[in-house]
């Protein structure tokens, strides 16, 4: 569930965009160092318009984790909102963050509900990240 | 932290003046001293800087928001960021009064009505309230008198005859 | 003043949930173990369809911080928003997060204006955290 | 673009408001002590009425930096939302947070589309920080 969304790709050394302290980026998804307490965080800009009258009811942005100990997805942060807009042009952020307890190896990515209506064209509208307490 | 003479930066991490690296590239080395020359990296392909600066990386360019019908008008270059327009046959609709965002949206097509004013960039076309000669109005909309049709109601028949 | 607004009850063992570091979880709050500055946030999915006709205005979250150096709770941090959905079915979450000064034995508890409008039902959407700077 | 907004300003000793650790407040902006990784947030709460048919049709939240290694400021994180609330009184919170890299002298402040709808009443409403990683 949740877990089949695309997953976002995401820009790791231009720009405002930066890795450290071996925490890397790789196929889509930020790869833990060392295992530990992380707070992870990511926001995503929604936006309209699609094609008229393809306009969704609601949008959704979860942070997963991916572990080797594990075949499936696990669902960390979830944030879903439903949309009243009715013109054309919409905006909709949506921030999550929180401390999630990590192991070496597992791997962060940011699902989404459609990638179509995903802000891409400014780094400081959507983005992705993690520090160790 | 230092005081520098005007046209010079302050370095942290060399605790002396340089001047700045020209516009279209980043600092990747301070200089020795104040009378010696940085050593600037041009931006990164995507990234770019308008000004002079001793800056240690570049501002990512914006992208066009193809799902918006935006267009580009120019591109990222290592001095300036990407501008963004309207494809044909669409205008800025502005999120705010600056319109630092903005969807295109499709202009109207002013079907059987003359235009007053064409659709541009900045604004839908403007069309002229009363109906083109074979046409009439039902409803807001204007609508051909001869279609062929046999179905010519009330306001057919008093616009078209 | 908003803290007669109910109070969250939290999992703090299962699932995603933990505490430690001595951080502990009791009668609906986070016990503070150590005086210093904490970012403490929260998120709260608020969600309809109520009973048709009883759709509320909008909902409210609040961080609030009950001490014994002062008899009445003090909010520390509030998300506040207006409903516009029309429809039955809406989601709304509201995140907060900030750098707060607590004291040993300080408790932290999450108010809401309306219970019966969190969406409990999965961890990823509604959660409640703090961490020591 | 975007940072010719009106700048916030805030209060920054009484409350729940303090700055330590050298980081200190000084005309509308955090002044940036040492060099580093910080995670910085900030929430506006706007809201209406407004005059009548004045409605803003979106809010907009920006935490920029300024420096003196750059003549123009720096948007680091953004949120902005398009409002649907057709009644007067709406309320709307927007939360940013995420990790950027800082100079020591780099000023951060926050600037919004319209000071006349923010919500400045409670501290706990709005608020902004940071915090050295």
């Amino acid at each position: 569930v949740g877990t089949h969304l695309p997953i976002l790709q995401w820009e790791d050394k231009r720009g405002l965009a930066f890795t450290k302290n071996n925490l890397s980026y790789s196929s889509n998804a930020l790869v833990i160092p060392v295992s530990g307490d992380y707070y992870v965080y990511a926001q995503v800009t929604f936006r309209g318009p699609v094609e008229s009258g393809l306009k969704p009811n609601s949008v959704t942005e979860i942070i997963t984790k991916v572990t080797d100990s594990y075949p499936e997805p696990t669902q960390l942060l979830t944030g879903t909102k439903t949309l009243s807009e009715n013109g054309n042009g919409w905006f909709q952020p949506i921030y999550l963050g929180a401390v999630v307890s990590l192991e070496v190896g597992d791997k962060l990515m940011v699902n989404v509900s459609d990638i179509k209506l995903v802000d891409y064209t400014k780094e400081h509208k959507t983005f992705f990240g993690a520090f160790l307490l | 932290r230092g005081a520098c003479p005007a046209g010079m930066n302050w370095i942290e991490t060399a605790q002396h003046c340089c001047p700045p690296c020209p516009a279209g590239t980043f600092l990747l080395e301070p200089c020795t001293s104040p009378g010696n020359p940085n050593k600037c990296d041009p931006c990164p392909a995507g990234t770019f800087r308008t000004q002079p600066n001793t800056l240690r990386e570049c501002q990512a360019c914006y992208e066009c928001d193809r799902q918006a019908f935006q267009s580009v008008l120019s591109n990222c270059s290592a001095t300036s960021n990407v501008a963004c327009g309207c494809e044909p046959g669409h205008f800025r609709d502005c999120l705010d009064d600056l319109c630092t965002e903005f969807s295109c949206r499709k202009c109207q097509p002013c079907t059987g009505r003359l235009i007053q004013q064409p659709c541009s960039e900045a604004q839908d076309t403007l069309c002229d309230s009363n109906c083109k000669p074979d046409f009439y109005r039902e409803g807001d909309e204007c609508r051909p008198c001869h279609t062929g049709k046999d179905t010519c109601g009330k306001e057919c028949q008093q616009e078209c005859g």
